[in-house]
């Protein structure tokens, strides 16, 4: 289908003065594999311009030859008017153009500022200057609206003031062009809300940013112009105005796309299948309670470090917490690690899927069944060829886009990590399946996919926690949400008193009705 | 209160013929200090040259020692420390390995690795006729070692037999082994072997018989280990004789040094152990059932 | 966008072929090939044989370190272990003598298996449940081994019983087949060990938690009992190398299995498992023990290296197999 | 919508003391008061002056084994690079008595600072430009530079001058407003250690090339250039430790500093310094130095413990001494 089908037009070329940046033929191969091909881009001083693209489409890859990451194998970028070629990324940053990465690119063991000031530390007389440098990143870190210390350890940040601080990294000094790769995928709406300002005010000093997110409604709020790739193709450039979401996510998959979000299903009356009562980790969550019921998608609502994701890891072990009782189908467990988890029917697919779900140099087979071990276990060894028809069955049902099954899962894109991460937990066959940020980096289109999956396990008698921090998805997908604040649950809501706003207003001040742990029984 | 101490420091138990030294040592000092209440020895091992002066210097620390037994673990490298606690008025005996200074040592029992290596050379030129082809087997590289290839050498001057092959072995029995593996891989005739000490020779003793093969006429160590003299005793041909370098030499040293505390007037000088040929008629002397060596 | 519909292609041989796993053969035949320049003695059907079968031990103990390592640990008490399980069995076997005869050599073979695995059980809890560096650990239990062999040896030797001797020398010495029986046991523990790393839901989780400890944990693997196991198995490896051993010489002595760890390490990581853990190559790490016997083997055979240097040499050659490991790697 | 964090409180100070830095020095003095109660004699002024001073050796050289360490690296050849330099530094002296009498000690000294500093620059370069592994390269270096020495020994030893002994003596013997020498030195050692570390580009780029050496390439950080220097630092540092061992033994012998790398892994992992880089802690290191001196002082003077068993007990205190670390680790 071609573009004109979709009935915009492409914005006519800017022979407008000289573009800032020019891309001529751009293209990339892995060896015999060519996952983007023949680019052509103006990208203009004092413009926002958007990428949008389907998982795997090439954003990030356009974005890291941009920048200096990967070398074209074809094709050429023009600066300011000169050729350039860079070599390594600090020729790039050096030529002023910053990349915030799309998977977090800091050193865990180091603390905030010592990466903010990575291979740039600012020195009196020779010393290094620790105080003014925790200055600046006190400071900009406020600009960001980022909570942590200059001095925290960043491996014990939560994966979103991770996602700020290397944000604050990449503004740290002025570049001429910024590059957001998926900036907010991780943030909740008050972060968004900050860095669109901050990104607006970047265009306004005649800084070009280019932008990448699969969440439209910023692409809309923000984008002057906005480049669609499919497949590694250019689909065409196009005046933000011109185009609708709706238009947006057609151009994207090159085709109708369905619904976003199934029908809902109405407030579940069937027994809880998972009770938690008085749950607490010390430090994140204070007495929690909770009831999960079939047929219902229960949503998880609340700030970044409300403690939503601590009161699961804490559940399963994973952080030290105290429970009075867990019941799973009415009968009590005792969970002490994942595995018994596991064994109760639960799980738990984490945020983190970098750092905690999928080991990045390791093929996607032994990835998929790392949980399910017994899946491709045929008394007395494990069948190589069972694995491989699992990860054919999972890269079918999940549409997970591989050219080759020998990638490792690090080299994937970012949405294609995280279907695999799905398909990885699901392989349990949990009755009660736990997802936290379920969509994180997933585009419009897979979206729809993983809520419709969502819908089929909830009909075929499982239960689902959905934790998010994207307030569209949790109204439009959830048949009951849980408020937390502050590591306490504060509100409940349930079929019409699901609205954004509610949501919201019980997150930060907590007006909404409060709800008593006891009641939720 | 006069209680007399004597501190006894000596290399760590690391391989037999040292293993022997501590066993010698210890005996030495509970005999001493069931007879003599008077009399408290202590023993200290160390594994390294620097490890042994720092011993000293915590021997002396609380400066009430009136004897030292040192077996050193080089001479070049002992002599200033050991020149330290004997300018605080110790009496000094030295085991062994003489210091580069022997002003300093009152009493030097001294054991003749020259003595060892030159013993077994000329048994091996009296034997083999004058001529013949050998291997050798040396340990770690240290003065004994050095000493005794040596003496080794010098005890097969003026004759034609052949040095085929020196190779450190580190008086390990393991590696050993592995180096008459390959001596035998490498060398189609070999009349005879000299591992310069009996871990060694164990091992030597195990490939050979391994090997099949029949041409090697002897093969020699050096120490005195009870299991090679039980060899001597029962005739082995292949081990007829064996160089004794006593770690007993120790308790000799010790029961010397702690004569001067029971009334008896010092032992002065130098008493020096040769290195006499040990065979099946003089083998019983050597041989101390009790003892780990 | 259809990428993953379109039939599997099958991939041209040589792209099949695992050029990380090759590595460690081709250092191994450039080895062969120079052995033969220097010696032609070298290649010689005994000559071959004793190397290999001298390999033997450290080739075994290495497969037990290839799951230590994978696991993101690491052993350095195996030599000193193999000493002291190696008392443990002689003296045990010595007492028996009288009561049972030569069947004393297979009740001491079964304790010494359980012995090992204690060994091993107890630097793992240290390890897990003390959660200290694997390195300190067993620097430490090195020390506390190597103490024990030389306190219950008097310093000296302990020797296996003469009238046991006999019976258990052909575990060495003797051959089946053709072939010596330490090599044909260090082929079985290596064929176990390969099984149990690739083909056993244990094997899977220990590469996991070695390749990042975060995602098996999260993936519900439980971490400590994974690194105890695999600590677990290098016990029982240093147990099976001191079955193979004690027939050789006939004694433990408190030199026994000195150093061994550094040759342990050195061949697995020659075998091409990286330190930092997360994948294990059992039969890089056999290649690996053979190179090392290999290389001492060549020292001996040749005649232009003064004996002075010949651990430089052997140096040189390491780190000259680690490049040859490398390129080959990048077909 | 504002932001439901409260503004940070300063905490108090009992939770800004970093515990994890007093983690050795808490080890240190549970050590101490242990060894006054099995020795009075233990707490005497020359007692204790005597111990820091030997550690003098080992906390300098694991002052730049820190470098390497948080670095990501290891160096297993400091041992024998100690003979070897050593070695090379006393041959250079004597030769030089003839032509300068007592001033060949300074020519000397000079001499074995850039003889170091190449020989780390050699480890470094191996490690860096060949891509292998720093346990194996510098395994294989530890085999050439104890060869070297062997070779330059001839198997024996290497003894410095007669006319050198005296004037040299003080550098080891020595004391200035009543320190010994070696401890001055080591201090000094230590501050500019500190300094670099904590207090320079290059230290703040070394401990991110250990703790995660892709980020610190896509910061424009040299990787190879920051690793490779921090062998040569380690090299500087033994070749300072040379200088002061020299006085102390008069000799160099092919058994110089063996194992002493061991203790200089374990000094700087009992300082607190993490195996697997990332962070250096240099006055850990320096504490963890003195420690296992304490520990072999100990030793020797208590009387209760049977020789052969001296090893394993110093091995159950260096496990304890990690215990007690991380136990004061939460506060
Ligand atoms: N090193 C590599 N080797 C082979 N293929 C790669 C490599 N890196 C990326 N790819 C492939 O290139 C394609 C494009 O990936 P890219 O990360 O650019 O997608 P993306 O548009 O950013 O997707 P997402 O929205 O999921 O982040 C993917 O199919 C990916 O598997
Ligand atoms: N800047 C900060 N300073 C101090 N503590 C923080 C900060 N940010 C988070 N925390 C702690 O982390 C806890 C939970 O963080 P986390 O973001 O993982 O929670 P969450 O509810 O799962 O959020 P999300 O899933 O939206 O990222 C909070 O309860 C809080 O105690
Ligand atoms: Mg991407
Ligand atoms: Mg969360």
């Amino acid at each position: 289908m071609s573009a004109a089908e979709l009935m915009v037009e492409p914005a006519p070329e800017t022979g407008a003065a000289s573009p800032l940046m020019r891309l001529s033929g751009l293209s990339k191969a892995y060896g015999s594999v060519t996952v983007l091909s023949d680019v052509n881009l103006d990208i203009c001083a004092g413009e926002i311009h958007a990428i949008i693209g389907e998982n795997g489409a090439g954003k990030s890859t356009l974005m890291r030859l941009i920048s200096g990451h990967v070398r074209p194998t074809a094709g050429t970028i023009q600066l300011g008017g000169n050729e350039v070629s860079f070599s390594k990324p600090t020729e790039a940053e050096h030529a002023g153009i910053a990349l915030v990465h799309q998977e977090i690119l800091l050193a865990d063991g180091l603390t905030v500022t010592e990466n903010l000031f990575l291979g740039r530390e600012q020195t009196r007389n020779g010393v290094v200057d620790d105080r003014a440098m925790e200055r600046i990143a006190a400071e900009r870190l406020r600009e960001l609206g980022c909570t942590a210390s200059p001095r925290d350890l960043v491996g014990r940040l939560p994966i979103a003031q991770r996602q700020l601080v290397q944000i604050a990294r990449a503004l740290l000094e002025d570049h001429r062009l910024v590059i957001f790769d998926e900036p907010t995928a991780v943030l909740t709406t008050t972060e968004v809300d900050t860095l669109l300002r901050i990104v607006r005010s970047l265009r306004d000093r005649g800084v070009a940013v280019l932008y990448i997110s699969h969440r439209l409604n910023e692409v809309e709020a923000l984008a002057d112009r906005i480049t669609v790739l499919r497949d590694g193709k250019m689909i065409g450039t196009y005046e933000a105005s011109a185009l609708a979401q709706e238009d947006m996510a057609r151009l994207m998959v090159g085709r109708e796309l369905s619904m976003l979000y199934p029908p809902k299903r109405g407030t579940s009356t069937q027994p809880p299948i998972l009770e938690i009562e008085h749950l607490s980790v010390p430090g994140y969550v204070a007495d929690a309670s909770l009831v999960a019921r079939t047929g219902e998608v229960l949503g998880l609502g609340g700030m970044i470090g409300a403690g939503r994701t601590e009161l699961f890891e804490g559940l399963l072990g994973l952080r030290p917490a105290k429970v009075a009782q867990v019941r799973v189908d009415g009968k009590a467990v005792r969970i002490r690690s994942v595995a018994d988890g596991v064994e109760a029917g639960i799980g738990y697919l984490t945020e983190d899927r970098k750092g905690k779900g999928l080991l990045l140099r390791e093929r996607l087979a032994p990835n998929l069944v790392l949980t399910a071990l017994s899946r491709i276990y045929r008394k007395p060894y494990i069948e190589r060829k069972l694995e491989t028809g699992e990860l054919d069955r999972a890269v079918g049902e999940y549409d997970i886009r591989v050219r080759s099954k020998r990638l490792e899962a690090g080299q994937l894109s970012g949405g294609n990590q995280q279907k695999l991460l799905l398909a990885k937990i699901m392989m349990l066959d949990p009755k009660v399946v736990i997802i936290d940020e379920p969509t994180r980096g997933i585009d419009i289109g897979n979206k729809s996919q993983i809520y419709s999956f969502i819908d089929a396990l909830i009909r075929a008698g499982k239960a689902c926690i959905v934790i998010s921090s994207e307030l569209q998805e949790l109204v439009g997908l959830c048949d009951r949400i849980l408020v937390m604040r502050a590591g306490s649950i504060v509100a409940e809501f349930s079929g019409e008193e699901i609205t954004e706003e509610a949501v919201v207003l019980a997150a930060t001040s907590g007006k909404a009705k409060a709800v008593a742990g006891g009641e939720l029984q | 209160q006069d209680k007399k101490v004597i501190a006894v420091s000596v290399p760590a138990a690391t391989h037999g013929w040292t293993g022997g030294v501590v066993y010698h040592a210890q005996k030495a000092a509970e005999e001493i200090q069931a007879a003599f209440p008077n009399i408290e020895v202590v023993v200290k091992t160390s594994p390294s040259a620097s490890a042994q002066v720092s011993a000293l210097e915590d021997l002396t620390a609380s400066g009430d020692l009136d004897a030292l037994v040192i077996l050193p673990f080089s001479s070049d490298e002992l002599t200033g420390p050991v020149q330290s606690v004997a300018d605080a008025g110790t009496f000094i005996t030295v085991v062994d390995r003489g210091l580069t200074d022997p002003e300093i040592q009152d009493l030097y029992v001294a054991g003749d690795n020259i003595a060892v290596g030159s013993t077994t050379a000329k048994f091996l030129v009296d034997k083999l006729g004058g001529k013949g082809d050998v291997v050798v087997l040396r340990g770690i590289p240290t003065v004994i070692d050095d000493e005794r290839i040596q003496g080794f050498q010098e005890g097969l001057e003026g004759s034609d037999i052949n040095v085929l092959d020196i190779q450190y072995a580190n008086w390990n029995s393991d590696e050993a082994f592995s180096l008459m593996q390959d001596y035998l891989a490498k060398y189609p005739h070999i009349d005879a072997v000299w591992a310069n000490d009996d871990d060694m020779l164990l091992g030597v003793l195990e490939a050979i018989e391994q090997s099949g093969r029949t041409e090697i006429k002897y093969a020699l160590g050096g120490n005195g280990m009870k299991e090679i003299i039980e060899k001597v005793m029962a005739g082995d041909p292949m081990t007829p004789i064996e160089t004794p370098y006593p770690p007993s030499m120790i308790k000799t040293a010790i029961y010397m040094t702690a004569a001067q505390f029971n009334g008896q007037a010092p032992v002065r000088g130098t008493v020096k152990l040769d290195a006499p040929l040990i065979t099946q008629e003089n083998a019983e002397e050597y041989y101390f059932p009790d003892s780990p060596f | 966008m259809t990428d993953i519909t379109a039939p599997p292609v099958r991939e041209p041989l040589l792209q099949r072929i695992n050029w990380v796993d090759i590595g460690p053969f081709v250092a191994l035949v450039i080895l062969a090939v120079a052995g033969v320049l220097i010696n032609p003695d070298f290649l010689s059907a005994t000559n071959i044989t004793n190397v290999v079968t001298r390999s033997a031990f450290i080739a075994i103990i290495a497969v037990g370190a290839t799951f230590v390592i994978s696991s993101g640990g690491l052993d350095l008490s195996v030599g000193s272990m193999t000493a002291f399980v190696t008392g443990i069995m002689i003296m045990f076997m010595n007492s028996l003598v009288p009561s049972m005869g030569a069947n004393a050599i297979i009740a001491g073979m079964a304790l010494v298996l359980c012995v090992g695995a204690l060994a091993g059980l107890f630097n793992g809890l240290i390890v897990t449940v003390g959660k200290i560096e694997p390195f300190i650990v067993t620097l430490g239990t090195m020390g506390i081994f190597r103490a024990l062999i030389t306190f219950m040896s008097d310093g000296g030797n302990i020797p296996l019983d003469r009238s046991l001797r006999e019976p258990f020398r052909p575990v060495y010495y003797g051959n089946f087949i053709g072939f010596p029986i330490p090599i044909l046991v260090s082929i079985v523990v290596a064929l176990i060990g390969a099984f149990i790393l690739y083909k056993t839901k244990f094997g899977r989780r220990c590469a996991a938690v070695g390749a990042n400890e975060d995602v098996a944990r999260f993936s519900g693997i439980s971490v400590g009992r994974v690194r105890t196991l695999a600590f677990v198995i290098q016990g029982i490896c240093v147990a099976i190398a001191a079955i193979c051993y004690v027939p050789r010489l006939g004694a433990a002595t408190p030199t026994t299995g000195q150093l061994w760890e550094l040759q342990v390490i050195t061949a697995v990581v020659i075998g091409g498992t990286a330190l930092r853990g997360g994948k294990g190559r059992i039969w890089g790490t056999v290649a690996g023990a053979v190179i090392l016997e290999m290389i001492a083997n060549l020292m001996v055979l040749s005649n232009f290296i003064s004996e002075y240097l010949v651990a430089a040499v052997q140096g040189v050659i390491i780190i000259i197999a680690m490049l040859v490991q490398r390129f080959s790697k990048q077909p």
